[in-house]
């Protein structure tokens, strides 16, 4: 994500058109692109989902193990989230450790999940202060249009709804789903210059000024929020992106569900 | 926010009157004292205290960028590096970053990117160092509005100071500036920092649960907050200065070094264990 | 070869009729359905379900290799990074590169190191990336005959494709294509790829116990097997671009860019799930 | 501690100075600056103490933590000491991890407590074999004008003496403080040219050719030493550095008592 | 093993002698190197060898440690084979973690080793599930002239060969000598141009274009092979080396055996 | 100093005649033979053993220093590397440096920073490899002594060469040249190194225990040991070279590469396992 520089000119016309209320590939401002989710893509995997938001493509995949509870949470499973940006995805992806973005992206996702308390994460234990259910979210990046934060947080949605827990497997009962009770969706905006506009594709998150994504449940309540990038919002654009946030969360969560 | 310590226990956060564990209202920050000028080596340093946190802030810079392939020919680097000491939380921290450092690093430095003249200075970076040596939540707003005034301890040019608070929800009211254990039992927490002059909003994160509306008294909370951290933070440059941020500030770019101490250094009250030449 | 699982019990691979647990002849490959530019970002790509296998392959270049040290002033490096997603085996793997990934990244760098017209391209890279998204043995074959297409697909010169098959040994029988219970309980494995219009080998590797002659006849399986690839690489590069193979490469060097679109692409079958934008 | 180079004007007027047996801040060749010393500044430490020489700046933290006790040495505690040289201190600092100067001064520093056998370790064994209370000295380098050795090793010294053990909290008796027998004292000397003095300010360190610590006990005894720096000692310079040491360090160890 | 580059000229001369089947050093292209072999060189270790091929010069200590089982192997000794390719041994090795030259190098004489089923693994076990023998081969690269994979490899049968168990010392039985069944030994070829030659030394390596080692066992038999390099081989090429393999093997299997 | 391995347990480590367990008197040397000359690659370099311990040490240089921002524009780095084999002590080590061996490998380097004539190579650095392969006790110095005859091998311009030798105390006698069990039951232990010629300490490490007069005690059995180890150094450079090292020392700077071979090599005694050419 550490973007590639925008011509001056493409700056100029993107800018141009959505003074207009215009966008390049022609939606509106406030209209994210088309969502298309594929379940249970990889057998390897508990559950997982490949989704595609236009042209960003990512392919999330859960594994359960049996691990021991924090010391502090003795009756609760354990969530671990982690992004890999890998150079297949974009020309400016390098392989190695995750940089500060893929930290900040994973650590996002992984707050929208947690924070919802999708997942009644109660019912992952096992036997107290012992054994718990540990749930890997790993989110691969395949092909990268823009906008991850919601790609990615759309996979990890609709990968855990699908996923099994494999308990029999591990002799540790029958096997069920995992007991999901709450629907994130992430939503992201971003500002270039005075104008804001949702859902952006590369071009537009690479000229962008500010960044923000907010992560909405079924009741339309807030349950996480990161601002990015080196902009500034006010506080009534702030309002005006939760807004959005809240209606294009009701347009997509129904696509999140198995 | 501050994900270091979770204790599973049921804990009665506020009182039948609406006061909280430590006895504030709803609205009421913890004690905070900051002090510019706390280092030598530095070209700028802050120390705070707010409530049980103890951060320490330093700036070096406009320097030359290093590595080299870093430099942006058009603008200077504004780089924060957030640390906490290993001793400084309850459970041992091993050195070096982890995941949490890295993204408070990140969000710190962009808070302030924008609020910093970075075109006057091509190819050099704004180092921003900040040490959190006892934690007790909110570390990264006290240590972004510490950073702040480092950075004008440092003649860094900015537009104004960037001030910074949290509120959150405990027991569902909406209460600013949580402390470790509101943090830990409480139901959302909603870090923020503006530019005061502006209102912008340069910084804000959240977890937890918040309506619309919850949210937007949490907001005001944080703004109001922060307008007195503002406060806080000029006072300590015009106790260091003899000097208020205006003068300052409207002099800038680029801001003169500080008088090499013609102007005697103010007294400092006896309860006040540093003078301006220790943190 | 694939050493990711061992599970030790005792399983019957064949029947009396000699045929294998997945009703194949010794002979026979698996399901193999391969299909070119599924990527966008990529200069090339291809995605390739092979048994249980499902490998996506892309490539950049040739592009400005970097660092800069590393260029080479005579030809282009060929660069391979095989990769296992975290969810693609049994046990999750943790991310990042493991012992056995940077080998078989060596080994397919090097094969197509002889293939690819490298001295056209003087420091630049060639970069192969190759994402094992679901593994059932045998994923250096596929990634490898999948990154061929890529390579291609991404008008990079070569000389040939390369096409991949492993042979392997069961219950003292010598078999093509292994599945993950006959590489795991099996008595040998060994890949192999070769550059089918020379028959050269360029990538051969071989652990367990083959006699002299079962290695000649695992050789000769797997050539015969290479050459069946070479088909289904063509076919899915003529499917991409209504061109055929002998098209692409008698023009070459250099390869001209795919036709951008001028030519319909090819109705995609059913069964198949992903159109030429998917993988 | 990779120095910056200093000017060869500098170099000149500090020998020049040292040659008539003064100094650029005004001590005499044998005098050490300036000690003072905070104890129970960080709250959320078992110990910790802020030590202030000249200008040289230094918070060390003690954590206890109960763990395994080394197979070799299954009745006693176990010690381990880190020095973080954080970019706050000084230019020439950069973040990551320890570097061969930051290694070598957590060492020293170690090995001056842990060689005076200042506290008695068999009295941190809970439980032979298995359990044993583990103390962390964590040493943070918050402002750098020289003489890191005898900075670090004072408030590592007064740390320890400040520290309460948390037995109650972790569930294995009550609360003591650490069992303190010897009081250690380092001073460091460093030679420019022919000339030595003792603990140089960083101005000093920079130009230096060689540098010695000697750590004593209460009884003037040698507990560790460390020779640094390319150049060299005779044996009679080393003699007076080990007095000097041991006169420095008489004055220094009431300061360094709780 | 990333090689300095060869001048041309000596390039032009060792293919010139290589066409009329002369090799720089005087051997004929299907004639190893002499292989000296030191036994329990290194007291510390529990067998070592120290093998000189030519001048490649290696010394490979075998350390034994008592350690879980894998779960998929409940009842069988671990191995694990580490090469360090350290600096002393020639200036194009540098420090650092493993790079892929010796990681292929480790996992190759891992290979001949492991799949030879050299060492009876199943007598490693102590107490099936919970406790075997592990088996550490590590490899120092002394002085480096060429083909790394066949010294390394005799280096580490000769030392597993000389083996001794420890038990008494870890009170888990009497001592006893590594249960070794099968003898591999390695021999490597590689192709110049159009010719083929055994046991290269380090110009033919540095000009090599294709590489192939070949491990065979007394019967004769393939244990493992590995194909290296850019170049590539004809498919007559290999059966004429691996009939090499078979044949040197025969040679070098009795200087392996203790 | 050998922190490798502690083992609790009463060991009487000298008798009433003051012979310790090996049999050695208080200021005996175990015994030491050192060999120059023995790897090819390296531009020089030294076998030592000494007691148990086996060493062997290499030199490449001068030789361009890089990466090219460490150069020196005014002399030569002078870097060791000191290393330890996995299989060198009774508990494995990892591979790769530790904590030990860092600060090890820095204080060898300084040791010799001094001694070698930087000044007249300027950009480049001599890099000192030292391998343990067998590790008892006092391996530094016995690396820092073979390094430095490797230096000389390698016609590395010195002022002199750098012999040492450690003392210490064991049940409260002053020793020298501790081994194995003596350092780890002994009381303290006191590594040091000089310039015979000049009698300038240029290593000194201590830990322990040493009143005033037992540390001149110890120094005084080192600096007599370190002159019996720069006879034995230079015998082995006199049995390599045929030449004395003065003849070496007062022709250089610059040291004149050894004779290729015109002098025959000198003849092995029996008892001897290694040529010149072996280690």
């Amino acid at each position: 994500m550490s973007e590639e520089i925008v011509s001056e000119l493409m700056r100029a016309h993107v800018y141009r058109l959505a003074s207009t209320g215009q966008r390049v590939d022609g939606r509106a401002l406030d209209e994210p692109r088309k969502v298309t989710i594929e379940r249970s893509f990889v057998s390897t995997a508990e559950g997982s989902a490949r989704v595609k938001l236009g042209n960003t493509d990512v392919l999330v995949g859960i594994k359960m193990s049996v691990g021991e509870p924090y010391p502090d949470t003795p009756n609760s499973g354990v969530l671990s989230t982690s992004v890999e940006l890998i150079p297949m995805a974009s020309p400016t992806f390098e392989a190695g450790p995750p940089r500060p973005d893929a930290i900040e992206l994973a650590r996002v996702v992984d707050r929208g999940i947690r924070e919802s308390k999708m997942v009644n994460m109660d019912r992952l234990c096992i036997t107290p202060k012992e054994k718990v259910w540990v749930m890997f979210i790993d989110i691969h990046v395949l092909d990268y249009d823009g906008n991850l934060f919601d790609a990615c947080s759309y996979g990890g949605v609709a990968a855990l709804a699908s996923t099994k827990v494999p308990a029999k497997a591990m002799g540790v009962g029958e096997d069920f789903a995992l007991p999901v009770e709450h629907w994130p969706v992430s939503v992201t905006s971003v500002k270039i210059k005075d104008i804001v506009l949702v859902d952006p594709s590369l071009d537009e998150q690479r000229m962008a000024d500010a960044r923000l994504t907010v992560t909405t449940d079924e009741n339309g309540d807030i349950r996480a929020m990161q601002k990015g990038l080196s902009g500034s919002f006010t506080y009534e654009e702030i309002k005006r992106i939760i807004e959005t946030a809240q209606r294009v969360g009701r347009e997509i969560r129904p696509l999140l569900k198995p | 926010m501050e994900d270091i310590e979770h204790i599973e226990k049921k804990v009665k956060l506020m009182d039948a009157s609406g006061r909280r564990l430590d006895g504030r209202k709803s609205d009421e920050l913890r004690p905070i004292r900051v002090e510019a000028g706390v280092l030598r080596r530095a070209d700028g340093s802050a120390y705070m205290e707010w409530g049980g946190n103890r951060v320490l802030a330093a700036v070096y810079g406009p320097r030359e960028a290093h590595p080299r392939h870093l430099q942006d020919p058009a603008r200077a680097l504004v780089q924060c590096r957030y640390n906490m000491a290993p001793f400084s939380v309850s459970d041992r921290k091993r050195p070096g970053p982890d995941r949490r450092s890295v993204e408070i690093s990140k969000v710190i430095s962009e808070a302030f990117s924008s609020v910093v003249f970075a075109e006057q200075f091509p190819r050099t970076s704004v180092d921003i160092f900040i040490e959190v040596l006892q934690a007790d939540a909110g570390t990264r707003c006290a240590g972004l509005s510490a950073a702040s005034v480092a950075l004008a301890d440092a003649g860094v040019p900015m537009r104004d100071l960037v001030a910074s608070c949290a509120s959150g929800k405990i027991e569902g009211v909406v209460c600013v500036d949580l402390n470790k254990d509101e943090d830990n039992f409480g139901d959302a927490d909603c870090p923020m920092a503006i530019v005061p002059r502006t209102g912008e909003i340069v910084l804000l994160q959240m977890d937890g649960h918040l309506t619309y509306d919850e949210f937007q008294k949490a907001m005001d909370l944080s703004i109001g907050a922060a307008h007195r951290i503002y406060e806080l933070q000029r006072d300590a440059l015009r106790r260091r200065y003899s000097v208020t941020l205006e003068d300052i500030l409207k002099e800038s770019p680029p801001l003169p070094p500080p008088p090499p101490s013609e102007e005697p250094l103010p007294p400092i009250p006896p309860e006040d264990d540093f003078g301006p030449e220790g943190i």
